[in-house]
């Protein structure tokens, strides 16, 4: 299958691992945001381990969103950790 | 409504100023203002305060607190400004002011404002001290306020 | 803490920045101001309101309560300034600012003053309008709100 | 026994009646606070009535006292209704 490069925003602490923007190489037609977590895991084991110990929020194109929501290529993604509050 | 998030210094004196200028017939104004710390709960200095956001969605978090205030509470006026980025100490974090007929509603939506933005509003934080960079959680104390309006939907459903 | 008798206008807003500019590493001010309405609670217009006030024995009753808000909350600074004679719609009655390391202590001192001042302070007020004078006493909501502070210390004695 | 003449003032709606200062002439040794309020309402009739009604405080020299405080010439009197707050 096509695949497509997707860079993903990194906020908070989980930019800490790895640096604040990673690219992730993703199916043409998408896949959902558990299944992108589980890739960006194994393509950045340092960032894996945040990944698994803190609970995340994805966030596409400016919405927070269900972690069985689709991410596309050309979607603009991010990950939360919990927020702090201001 | 006045939502706004600033990237720059402000001072909360002249937003309280032009806020009560707009007013009508409101008998009562609550301002609330969260400033930088130099020291943290361990007493060490702070040289920064630093309060990342992202895009739309931090300044969405706070519309969505603000509108959920004017639900809740009989005021006819409210204005939240927070910042964003590095905050020296002593500078301005946030600013809260409401407005209402009576005292008791501008405190309570004041009080309110503060607890939900203190604990939901989409920001990450961090202190810098001695070079070292420590992310900031909400404090226990933090989750207990703003639990206190939860409890208090259920006292009244239980009623 | 810093107690005034006003006996002509005052911007609220100047005094912020001044109470503001003396603190030092406090995290939370807190402030209240109280503004005369041009409409009473029937919803008639009023044209002035007159507080009366006695020698000192006025700031003497708003010192003692000023004084009873630092012994009972964790606050660090305060202000309070009540203006006495008459009073224009629009025009603020009392402001109320509180400075405390933590929100919580802040927030509760100030809405604490304004319960005991509404209905402790030694005034006598009257509103007037279409040339009659009304003299107002506190509302029975004013009572409850005094009332709320004495059911905390019974509470925390019973527990 | 020699009589001294003592100025009292009426606060908030007690001065509605008669007017704020009001004389009544007094024992030079003085007298407590309910023979005062005794003697001021049978001198000033239409104040008589506020004072049955309404719980008056006296304050003698700026301070508030007991009704069984001693008001003597050259006091500072004045009396209290209920306070409205502020």
């Amino acid at each position: 299958m096509k695949q497509a490069r997707l860079d993903i925003e990194l906020c908070g602490r989980l930019a800490d691992a790895c640096g604040p923007v990673l690219g992730l190489a993703v199916p043409e037609n998408g896949l959902p945001v558990t299944a992108m977590l589980d890739d960006l895991a194994s393509a950045y084991p340092a960032l894996g381990e945040a990944l698994r110990r803190i609970r995340i929020r994805a966030c596409i194109n400016e919405t927070i969103v269900a972690n069985d929501a689709m991410v596309r290529p050309g979607d603009r993604v991010a990950l939360f950790p919990p927020v702090s509050g201001g | 409504m006045q939502v706004e998030l600033a990237q720059a210094p402000f001072e909360p004196s002249l937003r309280l100023a032009a806020f009560s200028a707009a007013l009508e017939d409101e008998g009562a104004v609550v301002s609330f203002t969260g400033r930088a710390r130099g020291r943290g709960a361990d007493g060490a200095a702070v040289s920064s305060l630093v309060l990342e956001c992202y895009r739309g969605v931090t300044l969405q978090s706070m519309k969505a607190i603000a509108a959920d205030a004017h639900s809740r509470f009989a005021i006819t006026a409210s204005i939240v400004i927070h910042r964003a980025g590095p905050i020296a100490p002593g500078e301005p974090i946030v600013f809260v002011a409401t407005a209402a007929r009576h005292r008791r509603a501008a405190f309570e939506a004041a009080d309110y404002l503060m607890d939900r933005l203190k604990t939901e509003a989409v920001f990450w934080k961090r202190e810098e001290h001695d070079g070292i960079s420590t992310w900031i959680e909400p404090t226990a104390r933090d989750r207990e306020d703003a639990q206190r309006w939860r409890d208090k939907v259920n006292d009244n459903a239980g009623n």
